[in-house]
């Protein structure tokens, strides 16, 4: 399985879409997006912060062993940090793989896992 | 003999220890609870983790040969 | 839920992205593509085949049904028919919802539904 | 009194039928089974679903008043 992990700082740019083989049969893109409402409150966007070498290498190890169980062909993870507007996106995961159900077995792991024990944290301002 | 390990604090854990970064001589033998105790006395880390060297680790097992010791408050990425 | 159902001749064209209010907080989007190998023998592509008033009725019937069990705001659904190539989307769903979770259930829900009973078929070429 | 109806039949269903559209005078009363024997004598059907006006039914109720009916092989769609 090929792994891509991004932190930026800067806009999400989303890479054009591009199959490696002709085995490729799903492609599941999930992107989260800050959300006004956070909680109790209303908020005009998100901070994130991470403890990035540390994130990077627990998002690696969670997508070799959710691929283990789900295998697919490429993961593409990036996370924004820093400021976020209300409405932009924080986090984009793509998912290539043969069949739709080890994508999304896989996409939905790496999201719960992620908030689990990643070391990223946001807060409202 | 002890050496000088680089401690971090992210999130809500900055405000409970005082502090982001800084550099600290401990022993192999000290755990980073007793670290901790010393560097922020009374500092209340009952809902934080601590990673050794980027993986989490026992806030009472000696931190051996670790260079890094990151206090760890409850994650929201996503 | 506002839902949008299309059937198409042509190449797939994934529109931009928008958010139709500052709630939403995920977007998922499925693209399913034509692979060489469909089942026991390679293929250059596939051919579709719908009868399209009903397909359109029962995809728009699940979408109601699944939506009431997993709330989500906006579901986009294209399928393509006529002659699709290996490498290329025969199906795109795209899912808005404030949450991650009801839009993986739907988007899971929704293709599976499809491949049980709305009238759309392929044989490979 | 018999009304002109629209049979349709999609994928393999063609093949098994013979055709992949007809308008063929029914009765309200026959069912979707009695129709396709009628037009394709013998015609192997224990795969195929059939549906009334976009909606799938039952190969031995009447069809009473609907004006088309559509013969439907597996579906393999997405």
């Amino acid at each position: 399985m090929k792994i891509e992990i991004h932190f930026t700082g800067e806009h999400i740019v989303i890479p054009p879409t591009a199959w490696p083989s002709r085995e490729i049969g799903a492609c599941l893109e999930f992107q989260g997006i800050v959300r006004e409402q956070e909680g109790e409150s209303a908020v005009a966007g998100l901070h994130y912060e991470a403890y990035e070498p540390m994130a990077r290498r627990l998002v690696e190890r969670h997508l070799h062993e959710v691929g283990a169980l789900h295998p697919c062909a490429v993961v593409l993870f990036i996370h924004r940090l820093g400021w976020v507007p209300v409405g932009e996106v924080s986090l984009f995961i793509r998912v290539l793989s043969a069949h739709r159900g080890e994508g999304l077995a896989l996409l939905a792991a790496t999201v719960d896992r992620l908030k689990q024990d990643v070391p990223i944290w946001k807060r409202g301002l | 003999m002890p050496v000088e390990i680089q401690i971090l604090a992210f999130a809500q854990a900055r405000d409970i220890v005082g502090f982001s970064s800084r550099a600290v001589p401990c022993a192999p033998e000290e755990t980073p609870r007793a670290i901790v105790e010393r560097l922020a006395p009374g500092a209340l880390i009952t809902h934080l983790r601590v990673a050794l060297d980027c993986e989490y680790a026992d806030w009472d097992a000696p931190i051996g040969s670790a260079r890094e010791m990151a206090i760890i408050p409850p994650v929201s990425g996503g």
